[in-house]
């Protein structure tokens, strides 16, 4: 240590209150090219004088204040010295100081409206805060912290496997039914006759039979199990198809097979 | 899965070897975590590439073994090995992410009811009672639905399709059959009473059945 | 765990109610594909809010049970739950990993600590409270992690920023509120032993305040 302590120079390597500074002082001395890092441990001047206090067991209800002071400027005139860029905070520290050691010095004003008050008062306040919340950020920091310490489970799974689709009930249906008849009705330009749908239907029901088959024999239209309102309906559906045009119905001789075809597949 | 009699530190590889247990409980940890699949060569690199391949595959198939009754399986996919949920499963993870569900516009629903209470009916047909042009989209979406399909053509110049609702379209809306649409008691009123004469005893009849199942 | 009185409605007409064995397989699978914890609120809808609360819960304490000796656990946070790893298996996983997650600076996390503890502060509060200016950077950090979040303004001139610990910033932590956070020192030890006897020449009444917070 003392080694290195001789490589530096006799010019003053700074001027405290006027006084110069030789040496770096002993108890504080850390090597040149650690300066940089030393500075960096410390997040600002209130965690440079806490650091000074409890380094050097100091009371930090009853401050000595001019050692406090006279450390910390040390300090701040050797990153000065080396030329370290330095927060402005740590000059104002200097300053205050230097102004609650010379208040200190003061006969203490006594004035009717305000009790004795100790200078050092705010400081230590804030000391304490600031290592408070030093003390909890350390405990935050050894938490177990997701990604560091633990990792979070999220399986792929495909979302897109089941696209939704529209509902639609029975009432959305009737209610766009009611919607066309309503312009309908207000446009005037068609009327818009009831029709049996249950003979819609059955003409659907024909014209997807025939699709596959071109032609079908009349019985098969229908089925056995078929009630007498289908048959009806049924034939109705058949007539209506024939009158669009949509099958022919073709019977080759009396009382023959009468064969119904979808001039439509043709 | 029974425990060591003294549990090992995974920390420290190098002292005690890991048991057959604590590897798969390391890769099941690591494919459950993962993003992406992961191959045996990534597998490896968990131990340090202290385990072969083949090794790694047999107790990959073991963690296959142990997941088999569970609603998430291993599977091993191109890139590798990954966990996922079972097709089964889907239908109640897809509660969780209430995409708000999507609404047919009204030209599609006009459309559907046009198609459902008057069909077989063409595009020409649909355009002359909605007064607007029907857009090949409109179709398009019915169709890729299933609700409804071409069963013919109108045997008229440009032979026209005919479009007619789907047994699908039925099972979607639960309905038994055509009749269980809701009658169009409206029209009496929309329409003039002249109309109303037309209909058919029989139909009344019908009428009367899709009444009361409507009433259900 | 009591069966509800009348058997609850089957999901789709077909299916038989689901039997507790289902319910947690739903469960699992839902929670191993979440991409947030799940609350109850939203584990119910799963089963389109067959389950009450209490029965879930139950369940979850059985998955739980089911999971303990595994590599991955199912844990309560803040937003609900969730499965992660164990902290003993991280070790291996870091291995799949090469970038490990950045050890977040002295700056960011006394900064973080100030928010966690007397939230809603601006950065002014910071600043005041460490005695150094805080870098954006810093605050930026916090935010991109999702950790904190502006609620507000202050009705000062300039209406700084209020800041605010979020949700995820407890979840991340594996924490289910603020009061989980370890405990803030208290004064009296800070000022130590000796010091103790001394007269406090702090304002009492500041320090009884800061006191009262820490306890909150």
């Amino acid at each position: 240590m003392d080694s290195v302590v001789d490589t530096i120079d006799t010019p003053p390597i700074a001027r405290i209150c006027g006084e110069p500074l030789l040496e770096i002082p002993q108890d504080l001395y850390i090597p040149p090219d650690a300066l940089e890092v030393f500075l960096d441990t410390f997040q600002g001047p209130l965690d440079l004088l806490l650091y000074l206090i409890r380094k050097h067991n100091l009371n930090i209800l009853d401050i000595p204040m001019a050692e406090l002071t006279q450390q910390y400027m040390s300090y701040v005139a050797m990153m000065r010295a080396d030329q370290l860029e330095l927060a402005a905070e740590y000059l104002l520290m200097t300053a205050l100081l230097i102004e609650i050691k010379s208040r200190m010095l003061l006969p203490s004003p006594k004035t009717e409206t305000e009790p004795e008050h100790d200078p050092r008062a705010e400081l230590v306040r804030r000391l304490l805060e600031y290592e408070q919340m030093k003390k909890a950020a350390i405990e935050l920091t050894e938490l177990p912290q997701a990604g560091r310490d633990f990792n979070i489970i999220q399986l792929w799974f495909d979302q897109q496997s089941t696209e939704q689709l529209p509902n639609v009930h029975i009432d959305d249906l009737h209610h766009a039914w009611i919607g066309i008849l309503t312009r309908a009705k207000v446009n005037r330009h068609h009327q818009i006759k009831r029709e049996s749908l249950s003979v819609r239907a059955f003409m659907s029901k024909i014209l997807r039979d025939l699709r596959n088959r071109h032609q079908v024999e009349f019985q098969d239209l229908f089925s056995p199990a078929a009630t007498v309102s289908e048959v009806v309906v049924t034939f109705l559906a058949l007539l209506e198809l024939a009158k669009e045009l949509l099958v022919e119905i073709s019977q080759s001789h009396a009382f023959g097979i009468i064969h119904v075809r979808s001039i439509s597949s043709t | 899965m029974s425990a060591p009699s003294h549990p090992p530190d995974p920390l420290t590889t190098t002292s005690s070897p890991l048991s057959p247990d604590t590897i798969k409980q390391i890769l099941e940890a690591a494919l459950l975590t993962a993003q992406e699949p992961l191959p045996l060569s990534e597998l490896r690199k968990l131990f340090d590439q202290q385990f072969n391949a083949a090794m790694l595959s047999a107790l990959l198939e073991d963690i296959r073994r142990d997941w088999n009754e569970k609603s998430v399986e291993l599977v091993k996919v191109a890139s590798g090995w990954r966990f996922q949920t079972k097709p089964e499963i889907q239908p109640y993870l897809d509660r969780l992410t209430p995409q708000r569900p999507p609404r047919y516009s009204r030209a599609v629903m006009e459309t559907l009811a046009i198609i459902a209470y008057r069909q077989p009916v063409t595009r020409g047909d649909i355009e002359e009672i909605r007064g607007v042009s029907v857009s090949a989209s409109v179709l398009k979406t019915l169709t890729a639905r299933g609700w409804i399909e071409s069963v013919g053509q109108r045997n008229v110049p440009g032979k026209p399709a005919l479009f007619a609702t789907t047994a699908h379209f039925l099972n979607d809306l639960n309905l038994n059959s055509l009749e269980e649409l809701p009658p169009l008691e409206e029209m009496k009123s929309l329409i003039g009473q002249d109309d109303q004469n037309q209909v058919l005893p029989l139909e009344q009849s019908h009428l009367a059945t899709v009444e009361t199942q409507s009433r259900n």
